[in-house]
């Protein structure tokens, strides 16, 4: 299954786990985490320096050097286009060029759902300057599509809320945009826990990315590999191609249709 | 002369206009891996080194954090 | 994790994935689907010998040697509890006096559901005989508890009809069982996808039993692999302890229930 | 729709809606909400009288008249068929030889889940004393059969746990008793709201038992009413039959099967 | 319950239900069905003449009369703003300057999900011209509440994809649209029977539009009944306040949770 | 000469044997809507007038309530 | 002189140019529930006696039809 | 002389009465892991050489087959 790789703007993954680094006690235990996830791809937030402090202590990407991750800098907290726009800037320069980031454009701070219009005028500045976007989305199929056709190179819709833990609340809206969208998908955004990334996978999901499920677990370090098991397992139970299912059918006239073969 | 610029938000008063290297050395930043803007531009690390600060300027350092 | 085997009868397993033998295309392709789940514990049936047909060609035992494999021999097919005892016998004989068995009792050939007064008579002969019996039983938590209290070595509630491939369809009555049995848990039948074995196992399950989840997948081999990781992601899932669920709660006087907390 | 009556043990009801008369403030609310529901058939359950307390006060037949209700009397509280026959023993005499009864034996307090075994046995004796017995029981569609095969004049599988209100868990095995059994099929139990009980009559159930959905309600009265509604919405959308269902499904290859025909 | 009206554009109707006039076999079965429902307001679709065609039968304002009817045009097939607009000005003059309308643009004919930014432009437009608007969305919170912000007189989300009949697939984000939006909240497409529309008026929805899962019915005008009955149901169980669930909580350390109540 | 019973769960005594009416009467049950079994069987109402309670009898006398 | 126009998405042609009120006689639309649009723009009933058809005009005569 | 058995559920005749291990070798299952039930009881291997089939013995040879 070496073959099986995740390819995201012309660059190839292993993992197709994509973390978060918010959330955790220290600097040790997100990395502990991360290492235990396997993920290639974290993402981080860009934010002003605290002047005049902890001046001698290490910063996240010490933790978490960009030669051995790739850092997707995200615009978490922004609630319109210029100021995610503003933001990549800054995270652009800040990684020396690098120009692959998650836009994340959020439409109040109490439901932390996307904006969608201010997302996609977002991507078109950004595509514009030569950033290569991931954008965190809603699951609407028809501007998932529109994301993509400005150039975006993965889209990333919601499973349920931001830090909701609700899992995937339609798998029929994702499995349109997986059908549509050529570009990968993502889900991005209401993981709760293992099973619900082995769903995501098994509807075709070419990956996807989480914090809070594994940050807020009672050890986020087993549970950071728990994840990383289970996006495996979806992932193969997805190109496998699982069973058909048999739902019990009550139909006297058609005794045919309503026989269950048995397992021995 | 002295200048005052906003430096992430809050005034902040130097006796001479400086370049963006003193600066960071002035914030214990140096090496650090940060980005700056002023007034809503960036300002390219190369052009640290001669780059001065105006009174006036809107300055934002910015660095990585934890997030999702 | 090392610490976390699966104690049935005082013997313990690494691997909390048990797999049927049923339904694949040759023995070639039953190895190397179970070699690629990673069970330890394999189920088989007891039939009647082809008389005077394939003299020459191997068994199933000889592909699976009792050796490397946990032999469960099971009652598939009976439907009284005078045959599963009968088969039984027959099963310890052909077993140099193996003990381990999995008792299975069904009550109509279309539903395959268990008959569980008939189970639960089996399981009380069996003990008495000195098998360490293994029941497949429904999900009702007053028979489930009873069959432990008959002396079982393990309750094997089923997550959906046999062969159906429908995954956990009521959670809540496994969540029941496994609070209040001590012996291990194990859902047995149901499974469709890596998914509902992730969702049994973070139920608090302590394994899965299946065979046409696997079997019947377009590629066995990779489903058995993708079943392996599953187990072990839904477990690990469990013993991380998830984050909180916080559904939207639509109550603007209360502000902070409404509050999601967002991941970065 | 006058044709469509709810028979049972030969006598044609115009309500499928049956209510239990327990957990309200008092006895002018029970008549209220009892009356808004338009049941026919009202449970009660048998207690000792309380010795030289409130002998001038009206009892419950009193606002309740048998003469305008049938009175279902149950053995909620039994844990053994022992108990369950006796107390319908007192109950038959109480009621002048009234025979029509509901057998509920309880597994244990905390699940209130019924014991099966001892279900059975009391079905059947009490068939066996001329009792109409209608059996609240599990949803094991094998021993639901059962107690048709006994004599029960209907069976009354539970929908989820007693004043649970989680409503239909398994409408799986509800199907195959429906499609089983001949005698009515009443889901008992578990129900929470009105689409609960909609749901439970367009699975095919002849009619629904409830009694804390409408009594914990915050309104019972209108509750009441609602459940009326709802009942009879269900039935009327099982007797219309409902439109097939068409989930988009992903398929460039087969762009026919994709279509999801547009309302207008 | 006389007083609970529903408001739309200042105008009170008494049915909460409001229907489509598609997919049925001829006018009198229309008609029928449309007043089992006992819908007010119905909505129609504006096309060509058939020049030169059955010049002498009768239309469908002759067999619904806006006499009798609050005739709800809509823009069905329109793909883009434009096109919208100009199809309910030609209602609003047909209808002799009537401007309740009901706006629809989609985002493609397969899977008939709306197109927002084109029905947020069509919006601004006719709410511009005078037009009240009644806007069909996605199930997106931040647009349901730009639309009313732009000034239309209702928003009506999909339940699930027009025409599929799955149901209330994200009841979630309804929630969120219902507890942020003051205008009247309709679900609009994806009801497929009774349950459904139960279900959407138990999550505090003020109505529901549907066309196909009457019209397809096996007996369009029984369901059209079921449909009003179910309407009204939900409703009611909205207004009384359910029950609180009560799942069962495997806790045996803390058994006052675990404890669930009896019925009796 | 006095009898002692156990009705509903609980002692009580009379000073003299007494039928099913008179204890009913006694107890101002007369003319509810109840049922009496004696020692785990039934006492028909038929019975009432002159069956008797007897030294040491088990008593039940049940209603219904609310229940569902 | 004749007047073609596209009545409808179709070509048609008559002799002379005419009034809308005489367009839906010829049409045996007089008197149904229709609205008209010539070149884009909504023509109001009231000015059907009086407003002509152009040689080249893109007329759309529609009608409500069952839809959801 | 000879006698006749039921085999998995089919009529056999054997020209004579033979060992359990006379059996096997006829059925080519010598040394094959089977198990043996005569008229519902065990034949434990180790009773193979000299318990003999008796006229109208019920027999059932069994394997372990796939199953789940």
């Amino acid at each position: 299954m070496a073959a099986d790789k995740l390819l995201i703007a012309g660059k190839a993954y292993d993992s197709r786990l994509l973390v978060g680094t918010g959330k955790y006690r220290d600097f040790d235990e997100t990395r502990r985490a991360i290492e235990a996830s396997g993920a290639q791809i974290v993402t981080v937030a860009i934010r002003r320096t605290n002047i005049g402090q902890n001046a001698g202590e290490p910063s996240l990407l010490d933790v978490l050097p960009p030669s051995r991750f790739t850092i997707l800098p995200n615009t978490a907290g922004c609630y319109n286009a210029a100021d995610a726009v503003r933001t990549l800037r800054l995270a652009r320069e800040l990684l020396d060029g690098h120009s692959l980031v998650k836009l994340e454009v959020l439409g109040d701070a109490q439901s932390l759902y996307p904006n969608m219009p201010e997302t996609l005028a977002a991507a078109k500045t950004l595509v514009a300057e030569g950033f290569q976007v991931m954008a965190y989305c809603s699951d609407d199929p028809i501007l998932a599509k529109e994301l993509e056709e400005l150039g975006c190179v993965a889209v990333m819709p919601l499973a349920s809320l931001i830090g909701s833990g609700m899992g995937i609340v339609n798998p029929w809206n994702l499995q349109i945009i997986i059908d549509r969208v050529k570009v990968p998908v993502l889900v991005d955004a209401g993981i709760g826990t293992a099973s619900d990334a082995a769903v995501a996978m098994e509807l075709g999901c070419d990956g996807v990315l989480m914090n809070t499920a594994i940050a807020k677990a009672r050890d986020p370090v087993m549970m950071a590999h728990a994840m990383k098991l289970a996006v495996e397992a979806g992932r193969e139970a997805y190109r496998a191609g699982r069973m058909a299912k048999k739902p019990y059918e009550a139909s006297p006239s058609s005794p045919e249709s309503g026989l269950i073969q048995k397992s021995a | 002369m002295a200048i005052c610029v906003t430096l992430n938000g809050s005034p902040r008063e130097f006796p001479a206009p400086l370049t963006f290297v003193e600066l960071l050395d002035e914030l214990d930043l140096a090496g650090k891996r940060i980005a700056v803007e002023r007034n809503g531009e960036i300002v390219p690390r190369s052009r640290f080194p001669e780059a001065r600060l105006m009174d006036g300027d809107r300055i934002e350092v910015v660095v990585a954090v934890g997030g999702g």
